[in-house]
């Protein structure tokens, strides 16, 4: 057999072993799944979405399923940035993962406040920006959903820490690249794309929406198509890394994202399905480089073939008139 | 975390035998050391029928309904969707994947102390594996009540009356047993046997276990229920499964998976159930 | 047996027999599922997507199948406005349900000229507007990504004809309602919603992109709780009657569009996979207002329940800071 | 539309076998009387393994591969994925949804006309169909050239030959048979054969296809490929399945579902494929 290959990856400052991370939400405080394996075998862990008080979260029923996917309305129910801090995260230091927060809030101070919480606390190697959250100053529009004011998130957060900052972006937009390019220019060291898309069921037999919520985020392998053109979009638009996930269940989904330039992915709803899903995402990536002779995954990355995919359509690239789909 | 607590394995298992006992209800069972040992009542598994499909994309939790020889597990399973049709075409030798056992299970009786069941419908799943263990153990006095919608629904009443319990059957139609309501029947029992002070374990629909909570609450008696909940993982990790919390404490929610999903009946909020 | 249930609805100025609609590019030319059944029977028949010239649409592959999905880059192949006038419409007067031209151009002009063409043809009782094409004046962003452009689509096809005038929206935008809005401002007639995601998939093994335009449009069932929901956000913002599809395979599914608001349902993919979707969905309708006693299927338009959902929540209300998921 | 150009149906059928004959090669047959009478060789069916099933979504395409006493319809397939992998894991009395004929199917030889059949793997399927009606139609000289990876593919060398055709097998590796291309004896065949105008019908992967319409065109040769495409619908209605056509005609692309899958050598811009 040959030497194993080099699956390390920097991510805008962090350097991690591979490039499979825990996706936040999906990974409670970091060590629910330990009985499974060992959590320190994964390139990072995010644990779920902090803010500054502790968050009741939504009433039930807070998920459904949908074809292919899940819908959830948890609504980012977290014990607050002081007890994950005081309470959960002394005992995650036997985790050799990086850990990152991933961190969220209402208004533009509540964002730079936990960013000062987090400063100066050893055990947390990066912070994910979470803002996919209504921004309440603004009537009540997602922060993400505008560059303007997800430019002025991920600057004041970059001001108030010096760990590496990580921008999560929200799919629900009409163009991703302006948005990953304001929050570029604010200083964020790498984007994760992507949040989940908006969806609604409808229990036909009692009339009512199937989320007490009404409103939840759709997550799973329904979403990849999107999640991947998204990952994509950012990737032509900014230079910082990108960090993909939407519907990732096993490496093959993986290797996709990183073919299209991700420079790191992120594993959510597949945990749920199957604990053991991200450190099989990375045993498979293992495996996929031995047996293809890649010495370093990050040939891999961007390294989507897109020219001369077709000789009859090199003519029609220039005519902007061509009908897309 | 304390990992002792969640002993919990996913396992392959092949199955041994998937029945149809009663109308749309199967009992399955299939070998498996690992879970079986660990098994307690009151627990349950996440299953998965098969481990790429993507539609239905979430495991489907079953109370673990018994054990066979110390080393094959039952459940008991009706069919309502997609996922337990899919479970229903199984047959012999067809595998599944299941994580267990999950969840806290139920908190036996003391010693000698007299125990109520009350099952409605599938709520018989996790409490014929109480009954067993609690007759195996001989110290307790057991009576079960047992309630389904019509004479089609009724399953497990020799299964029952060979353990050697107490048995009340209801039948809301009255075909089968006594016609009515399984609470109805625990709560004149309760008011006759007003001596004793009995604990309640309770399975079955939301409507049904929100009546005997707020009813032993009310008479101040020991009540466990059996919470269901729209599962994500059963695992503690997406906080799908909350139930409101009683009073205004630290934990507004718990999660069914974890905290539960067996409950005593005063730790819930039963307005909003 | 009790007297048939009404099913007739009103979609702006077309009154149809059923609220079960062909959708436009899964349905040919109007009569080649005829073998499996009568399309006379259906509410009304959207022709696939018609423009100026013929258009030869992409090279292949053209399709890919996504989890619970369909990803396609057609590139609205078709043989243009006037080989469908001239050849196929009258072979189409056999059949007695409204016939509805789906049309699109790369110009504002174009629009307006095939409202114009369209406008003295017998046998064509509505205009449905595809505004997912690239504006080739303005950078080749879709028409329906901007208000304003959207607007001026609807506004040059409304001045055009007198034929009802239905607007197919775009879901690749980050507030519907504004487009809605914007577009019955414009004098639309009615709304349509939603076409397809954007969205791409890689084979790993080439490198390359599944499709040979690399991007395409994803439908079927895991677009339809977004659908769903961006129904439920456009029947919010306008007053004119919204037409709702996405995903739709079985009358469940057109249960769901209903009860959120849409006046009338569109059935898509469902049909290439089952060529008796789209009449089994009226069958099923037919049945299930029997069954529920529902004399009319208006009384299911927009019933969904959603007050006293939760006790505990009416509180919340006000508070917008309560994250949703 | 001539509807009665194309008397498609769709029909539930159980099935009658479904039998592993190669490496991951199966062999399915049903009855159905109205599918099978109208069938044709070159024509194909669209086929879902469950009705309510969204993932996979669409349905598969697979040739007629042959009929069996007039009233049962064969397909030939190879597991390649989840559609044709579910397919495989049905068992007798299992039904599958069934749509066709669809498709033109092969312009049959004129009396007499000397007839090479070239099959590269599952290429196979449509042409067995052919080979029946041609042997059975006893006007012809039917020659067939049959091609596999290696050994371990090879299937339905004895049921060809029991038809009575001439067969010329190979493998890629020299396992069975001779060693090397089918498409290389073709020609050869072709060289050897000068006096004769044979007309050829062939299918199997793109590339095998591509050199023959090319060089048959050259050699100016009549010759009938089976395409495949990925198709949406096979009905015509999704516009999925183009096939480049060649030169700058009214029709820029085919799509394979309704003017194919079998086309003149000629019609193929072979240039893209
Ligand atoms: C801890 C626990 C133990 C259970 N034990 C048993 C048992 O022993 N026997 C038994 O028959 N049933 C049991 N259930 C219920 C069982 O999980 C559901 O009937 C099953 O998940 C339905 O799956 P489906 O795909 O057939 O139905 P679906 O088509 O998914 O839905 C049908 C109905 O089932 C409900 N449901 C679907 N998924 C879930 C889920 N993940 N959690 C809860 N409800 C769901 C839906 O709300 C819907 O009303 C238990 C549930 C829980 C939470
Ligand atoms: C007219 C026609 C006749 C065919 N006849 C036969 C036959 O007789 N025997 C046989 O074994 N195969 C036949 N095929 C190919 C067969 O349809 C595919 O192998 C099958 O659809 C793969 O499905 P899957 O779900 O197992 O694979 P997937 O997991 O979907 O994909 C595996 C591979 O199959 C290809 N594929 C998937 N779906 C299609 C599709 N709808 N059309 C074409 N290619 C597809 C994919 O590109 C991929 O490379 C035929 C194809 C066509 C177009
Ligand atoms: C149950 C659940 C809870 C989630 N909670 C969070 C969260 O707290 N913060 C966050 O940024 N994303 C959260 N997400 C989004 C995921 O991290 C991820 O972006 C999304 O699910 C798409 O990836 P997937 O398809 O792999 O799940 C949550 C997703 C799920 C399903
Ligand atoms: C193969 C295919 C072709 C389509 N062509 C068109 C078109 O020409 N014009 C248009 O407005 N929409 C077109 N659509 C979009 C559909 O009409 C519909 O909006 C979309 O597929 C979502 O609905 P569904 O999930 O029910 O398919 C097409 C969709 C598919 C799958
Ligand atoms: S089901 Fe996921 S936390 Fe309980
Ligand atoms: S497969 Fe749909 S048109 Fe051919």
């Amino acid at each position: 057999m040959g030497a194993l290959p080099e699956l390390s990856v920097d991510i805008g400052g962090l350097k991690i072993k591979n490039p499979v991370i825990a996706a936040s939400g999906t990974f409670g405080y970091g060590d629910e799944l330990a009985p499974f394996y060992d959590p320190s075998l994964l390139g990072a862990i995010i644990v779920k979405g902090l803010s500054l008080r502790p968050m009741p979260g939504n009433p039930p029923p807070r998920i459904v399923e949908t074809p292919c996917g899940l819908l959830n309305a948890i609504g980012l129910a977290n014990i607050g940035i002081e007890a994950f801090v005081g309470e959960k995260l002394p005992s995650l230091a036997t985790i050799k993962a990086p850990i990152i927060t991933n961190i969220y809030g209402h208004t533009i101070e509540d964002y730079a406040e936990m960013a000062r919480r987090i400063e100066g606390v050893k055990g947390i190697a990066a912070v994910e920006v979470n803002i996919s959250c209504p921004n309440v100053e603004q009537g009540g529009m997602a922060f993400g959903r505008d560059p303007d004011s997800a430019a002025r998130v991920a600057d004041r957060v970059v001001e108030n820490t010096t760990k590496p900052v990580i921008v999560k972006l929200t799919p629900n937009v009409t163009d991703i690249g302006l948005i990953a390019k304001a929050v570029e220019a604010a200083g964020a060291q790498s984007i994760s794309v992507t949040n989940t898309f908006l969806g609604m069921a409808v229990d036909v037999a009692t009339r009512r929406p199937k989320l007490a919520n009404m409103v939840g985020g759709l997550s799973g392998p329904a979403i990849k198509p999107m999640a991947l053109y998204l990952v994509h979009e950012v990737v032509k638009a900014v230079r910082i890394p990108v960090i993909g996930l939407g519907g990732i269940m096993d490496y093959h989904d993986a290797l996709e994202f990183l073919l299209v330039g991700a420079r790191a992915i992120q594993v959510g709803t597949a945990n749920l399905v199957n604990p053991k899903a991200a450190i099989e995402i990375v045993n498979g990536l293992t495996d996929f480089c031995l047996r293809e002779k890649i010495k370093d995954i990050n040939e891999i990355i961007g390294a989507l073939e897109t020219k001369g995919e077709d000789h009859e359509k090199k003519g029609d690239r220039k005519d902007k008139s061509k009908a897309n789909f | 975390m304390d990992k002792s607590r969640y002993p919990m394995v996913e396992e392959v298992v092949s199955i041994g035998f998937n029945r149809e006992i009663g109308k749309d209800t199967f009992l399955m069972g299939f070998p498996c050391v690992a879970l079986t040992s660990r098994a307690k009542p009151g627990q349950f598994l996440m299953i998965q029928v098969d481990r790429q499909a993507k539609d239905p994309l979430l495991r489907r939790p079953f109370s673990i309904h018994g054990v066979l020889d110390s080393n094959r597990l039952m459940i008991l399973y009706k069919v309502v969707g997609k996922g337990t049709a899919l479970l229903s075409a199984l047959r012999e030798g067809d595998t599944i994947s299941a994580i267990g056992p999950l969840g806290n299970g139920f908190t036996l009786p003391g010693p000698g102390e007299r125990a109520l069941l009350v099952a409605g419908g599938m709520g018989i799943a996790p409490l014929f594996f109480l009954t067993q263990v609690l007759t195996r153990a001989q110290n307790h006095s057991v009576k079960m009540f047992l309630g389904f919608p019509t004479s089609q629904d009724v399953v497990l009443i020799d299964q029952l009356k060979g353990l050697g319990v107490d048995l009340s059957l209801t039948t809301e139609d009255g075909s089968l047993g006594i016609k009515g309501l399984v609470t109805d029947l625990w709560d004149q029992t309760l008011s006759q046997e007003s001596t004793q002070k009995p604990v309640t374990y309770a399975c079955g629909p939301a409507s049904m276990l929100k009546e005997i909570a707020q009813k032993a609450i009310a008479r101040n008696l020991r009540c466990y229920v059996c919470l269901e909940g729209y599962m994500g993982c059963g695992l503690g990790i997406c906080q799908g499964c909350a139930a409101k919390a009683a009073g205004s404490k630290d934990k507004p929610y718990y999660y069914v998976c974890q905290d539960g999903p067996v409950f005593s009946a005063e730790m819930i909020d039963w307005e909003v159930m």
